[in-house]
């Protein structure tokens, strides 16, 4: 095609301009911003340590454990949602939203750990996804035992192996 | 009367930040001093710092155009120090997303050089037909520049949609033989500022170390996709443009040919792609020692050199790029030139000043 | 009909100005749909003038100021002048010899944005200054020898007579070589390389800033509707007499002659310097010695 | 007297608001944002549905959109290129790097982000963003550079 047929063409075409705030909407797969679903978060910072712009932390505390986001340090790269074991971060499919000063989007969440309902201290809990890959099936037994912290299902465990021997002394 | 006129480091013509001072003679170019610079951002340094998986990120950020290249070439350097070769399938996919990407560059730079030309008209069907590539790329990887598609062992996404890359690979391939490379080759006023304008032999190529396009396009017939194969490319049927009379025409229409032979590339990797396993894996520690890994960028060939301690961080990881090696050349193109081929020229070897500087 | 009313109303200030937005948001419009896209809405250039002459300038040296507000006036001035001397309606001021004033006054801006580039004291004003100079020489050479072939056939330097009177064949080639002036004075591609933006910014208008850059734009718009309209008052031999109806057939040949000269912009990558030199003094200049040739011999 | 002077400034803020001119900065970034600043301008999206035009002189424009985490040899450009641009001027950081230097924020080379060298009206994030989110941030701006105050031809504010 010469250059004049590009023009009729363009002409015959007429206008493919969006007209503005028309849009392609964005792919299924877009990479926008980084959501968290904090019921499956264990946080264990897996993806504060892939995060290359130190855009995730993940701080703990005693009783709670933060995890904040600033999308203006973010590259939109989706390592912290693929390197999650629980899946609990996901990426918006749509443009983040424009914002007036630095800062402005960032979201911190503060989750407080469950408390042992043996001693009533706070700690580290395996979320349901966790425990699922753990245990094929998880029973009742396991279930009670997830609820407590690892110092009490220790003396759970201690307690439970005393009385087994208790009960294989007093049966020989 | 001589003078010097500054091209840069802010020029409507460049969308990079670097300097060319041209001392003039009237509207003749008597000699070009070339300063870079202006993008250091001490990419390799910082690499230094961070762990393996966080520098796949970073290393895609040394070039917003040809960001693929780079977390490829890293990955292929990490796959040959961990011994490890990802699946046939991941290797296609990365096949085909470097050739969209080749495709997106070459359109890209096509679209520059008639903006340079102050042919808006052509600028705008270029980044017209790029929109078709750049939509293609997002669909597949969700963001239309850095698709974060390499992992190392694999690929981070599949491609669940053959069919629509194959219909935009076909409008692509359409449109450049029947809309640029007419227009490029045979519009008098395209041809009257790019004939003969900016010439550099063969003979200085080869001195110079010219690598990619702008070698091939003064005769020397050199890709790494053939002389070394890497990925899947050795199964593959395509030929390497060449063109021997090394002027600015000659740039143009060499990377107008390989985007012919890109879409073709593409179409065979689509119907040879076997079914299975894609994803990457997750390493975060290297074995001590070295590697290195090279590709055939869209600008010419690109290096990784990578050591490590056997630490999470790396020990060092040497890039190198083409433009680094090409731009030297564009002082023996533009002695004698006019101001006017200045912009021309040295953009007809398609500098990436973000590769070169880092 | 009384100068005041040329010089103030038509084909002066009150039509010139509104008309050269016009032609202006035209041109970028037409462009726009020949690349399919949607082009600047209304009016443009009118808003840009409006936001251009309310910016708050950065502070010059004192002295320099003068020539900012000066020279742009100046070229306004003279370019209104010479579309006043165009024969549009019938009884338009017609004076011996005008068309020589017309040609005089229609190279005061060239003039002025050569000054302009030198007064800037950037490289880049300079060098698109010496452009500018240099395509006006290129230019003038063909489209002088267009209308003295014009004022010869018609025997008269009386543009209103050369409208009337010359023989077709002449007007016809003459008015083609005069087309072919156009785009250089009017810095439209082909031959832009005055104000190559991917060379050298702006070229002479580099430095300019809010006012002093509107007055320009406004003398560039005027540029606009004087140099299409010499062609357009050139082209039609007979008048109707009624003057609306004129004045609007007047008008209508000009924004044609905005399509023309837009498509022919679309379609071509930018010259060089040399090569439009080359352009204007081979085929310009061809066919304005061609249309001499004609009038001697017809 | 009062209404005159209130119909002129409502004409300069619609003028403004229809006519603002870019100037485009790429203090060293990857060129990412850059190439989706220039497809702004092509069919698809063309700003100039806007009124927009992209400038090649500072001293011409209105926004000034920036991209790239502000290296140390374009910072001094940076400063004087803002200085060159008269009154009224916005600025738009486009991506995550004039924001807080993205994954270059500790690289010694890096002295970003951009709002330590000239304050920063609107940002639009993403890295890069996609060409309709440019879009929006420019529309954002126009809307600032519209409240800004008026300045007559004599130098006289009205607010």
């Amino acid at each position: 095609m010469s250059i004049w047929e590009i023009l009729a063409e363009n002409l015959r075409q007429g206008v493919v301009t969006l007209r503005y705030p028309q849009r392609v909407p964005p792919p299924a797969r877009y990479r926008g911003l980084v959501q968290i679903e904090l019921e499956d978060c264990v946080g264990c910072a897996s993806c504060a340590y892939v995060c290359v712009s130190a855009a995730i932390h993940v701080t703990e505390e005693r009783e709670t454990f933060c995890w904040s986001y600033d999308p203006a340090k973010c590259t939109f790269c989706g390592r912290c949602v693929d390197a999650c074991p629980t899946s609990a971060l996901q990426m918006q499919a749509e443009c983040p939203p424009i914002y007036h000063c630095a800062g402005a989007l960032a979201v911190t969440y503060t989750r407080a750990y469950p408390r042992c309902e043996g001693c009533g201290k706070p700690f580290k809990v395996a979320t349901q996804i966790l425990r699922q890959r753990a245990y094929t099936e998880v029973s009742g037994e396991v279930e009670t035992l997830l609820r407590l912290c690892p110092v009490c299902r220790q003396k759970e465990a201690i307690k439970s192996m005393v009385e087994a021997r208790r009960i294989k002394e007093a049966t020989r | 009367m001589s003078y010097t006129i500054p091209i840069g480091p802010y020029h409507p013509a460049l969308e990079e930040p670097y300097k060319l001072e041209l001392e003039c003679e009237g509207e003749n170019v008597r000699e070009a001093h070339l300063q870079i610079g202006f993008n250091f951002r001490a990419i390799e340094l910082i690499a230094q710092s961070r762990n393996i998986i966080q520098n796949i990120a970073l290393f895609e950020r040394v070039c917003g155009i040809c960001s693929n290249v780079h977390t490829l070439t890293y990955c292929l350097a990490l796959e040959n120090l961990l011994g490890i070769e990802p699946s046939l399938r991941a290797q296609y996919i990365r096949v085909i997303v470097a050739e969209l990407e080749r495709l997106h560059s070459h359109i890209l730079w096509a679209g520059a050089a008639a903006h340079i030309l102050g042919f808006q008209t052509l600028f705008m069907t270029c980044f017209r037909l790029r929109e078709v590539v750049m939509d293609l790329l997002e669909t597949i990887s969700g963001n239309r520049v850095n698709y974060a598609m390499n992992a190392i062992g694999g690929v981070n996404r599949d491609l669940t949609d053959p069919q629509t890359i194959r219909d935009g690979v076909r409008q692509i391939q359409k449109a450049v033989e029947g809309q640029l490379l007419p227009i490029f080759t045979n519009d008098p006023t395209v041809r009257a500022r790019c004939a003969g304008v900016g010439i550099l032999t063969k003979a200085n190529a080869i001195a110079w170390g010219a690598v990619g396009p702008t070698a091939r396009a003064s005769g020397v017939a050199q890709d790494i996709r053939q002389a070394q194969p890497y990925l899947v490319y050795d199964r593959f049927e395509f030929s390497v443009p060449v063109q021997e009379s090394g002027d600015v025409l000659a740039r143009i229409l060499v990377r107008a040919l390989e985007m012919v032979e890109s879409c073709q590339i593409i179409e065979q990797a689509l119907e040879q792609m076997p079914s299975g396993q894609w994803k990457g894996q997750l390493f975060v520690e290297l074995p001590p020692g070295e590697a290195v890994a090279r590709i055939e960028a869209p600008r010419g060939e690109v290096f990784y050199y990578i050591a490590s301690d056997g630490s999470e961080k790396p020990l060092r990881v040497k890039v190198r790029t083409p433009s680094f090696v090409n731009m030297p050349t564009v002082r023996l193109m533009l002695k004698g030139a006019t101001l006017a081929d200045a912009p021309l020229i040295q953009a007809s070897i398609d500098p990436c000043y973000s590769c070169t500087d880092r | 009909m009384p100068s005041w009313f040329a010089l103030l109303i038509f084909p002066g200030f009150l039509y010139a100005v509104p008309m050269g937005w016009l032609m202006l948001w035209l041109e970028r419009k037409i462009l726009a749909r020949l690349q399919s896209r949607i082009g600047p809405p209304f009016y443009q250039p009118f808003f840009d003038f409006i936001k251009l002459m309310t910016k708050e300038p950065l502070r010059r040296a004192s002295g320099e100021d003068i020539f900012y507000l000066l020279l742009p006036l100046l070229a306004l001035g003279a370019t209104v002048g010479s579309l006043t001397l165009l024969p549009i309606l019938p009884s338009s001021a017609s004076a011996v010899g005008d068309l020589v004033l017309f040609v005089a006054l229609v190279e005061v801006a060239p003039i002025c944005l050569v000054l302009l580039g030198f007064l800037s004291r950037s490289i880049f004003g300079q060098v698109g200054a010496i452009r500018e100079a240099t395509l006006t020489i290129a230019t003038n050479l063909p489209f002088i020898t267009a209308l003295i072939a014009l004022a010869y056939a018609s025997g008269s330097l009386r543009l209103m007579e050369i409208a009337s009177n010359a023989p077709l064949a002449t007007r016809a080639i003459a008015l083609l070589a005069l087309l072919f002036c156009l785009p250089i004075k009017l810095r439209l591609n082909p031959f832009s390389v005055a104000n190559a933006e991917q060379e050298i910014y702006q070229g002479a208008l580099t430095e300019l800033d809010g006012w002093r850059l509107g007055l320009w734009e406004l003398t560039h718009a005027v540029e606009w509707v004087a140099l299409s309209g010499l062609i357009a008052s050139l082209a039609v031999p007979w008048r109707s007499g009624q003057a609306i109806l004129d004045a609007i057939l007047f008008a209508l040949l000009s924004l044609v002659l905005v399509v023309v000269l837009t498509v022919i912009a679309g379609a071509t990558a930018r010259l060089k310097l040399l090569q439009a030199s080359r352009f204007y003094w081979r085929w310009g200049f061809g066919l304005a010695l061609l249309a001499l040739v004609v009038s001697l011999f017809l | 007297m009062e209404a005159k002077l209130s119909f002129f400034v409502h004409l300069v803020r619609y003028a403004r608001g229809r006519s603002p001119w870019l100037f485009h900065l790429n203090c060293g970034g990857c060129n990412g944002c850059d190439i989706e600043f220039l497809a702004c301008l092509t069919p698809r999206y063309d700003v100039e549905q806007l009124g927009i035009r992209l400038e090649g002189s500072p001293r011409h424009a209105d926004i000034l959109c920036v991209s790239g985490p502000v290296t140390r040899n374009t910072q001094a450009a940076l400063q004087t290129i803002y200085a060159q641009m008269p009154a009224p001027k916005v600025v738009v950081a486009i991506g995550s790097c004039p924001a807080s230097g993205n994954v270059f924020a500790d690289s010694p080379s890096v002295v970003g982000p951009l709002e330590k060298f000239i304050p920063v009206d609107v940002y639009v994030p993403g890295c890069p963003p996609r060409p309709n989110a440019i879009l929006e941030g420019i529309a954002n701006a126009i809307e600032q550079l519209k409240t800004k105050p008026v300045t007559g031809i004599g130098g006289k504010s009205h607010a």
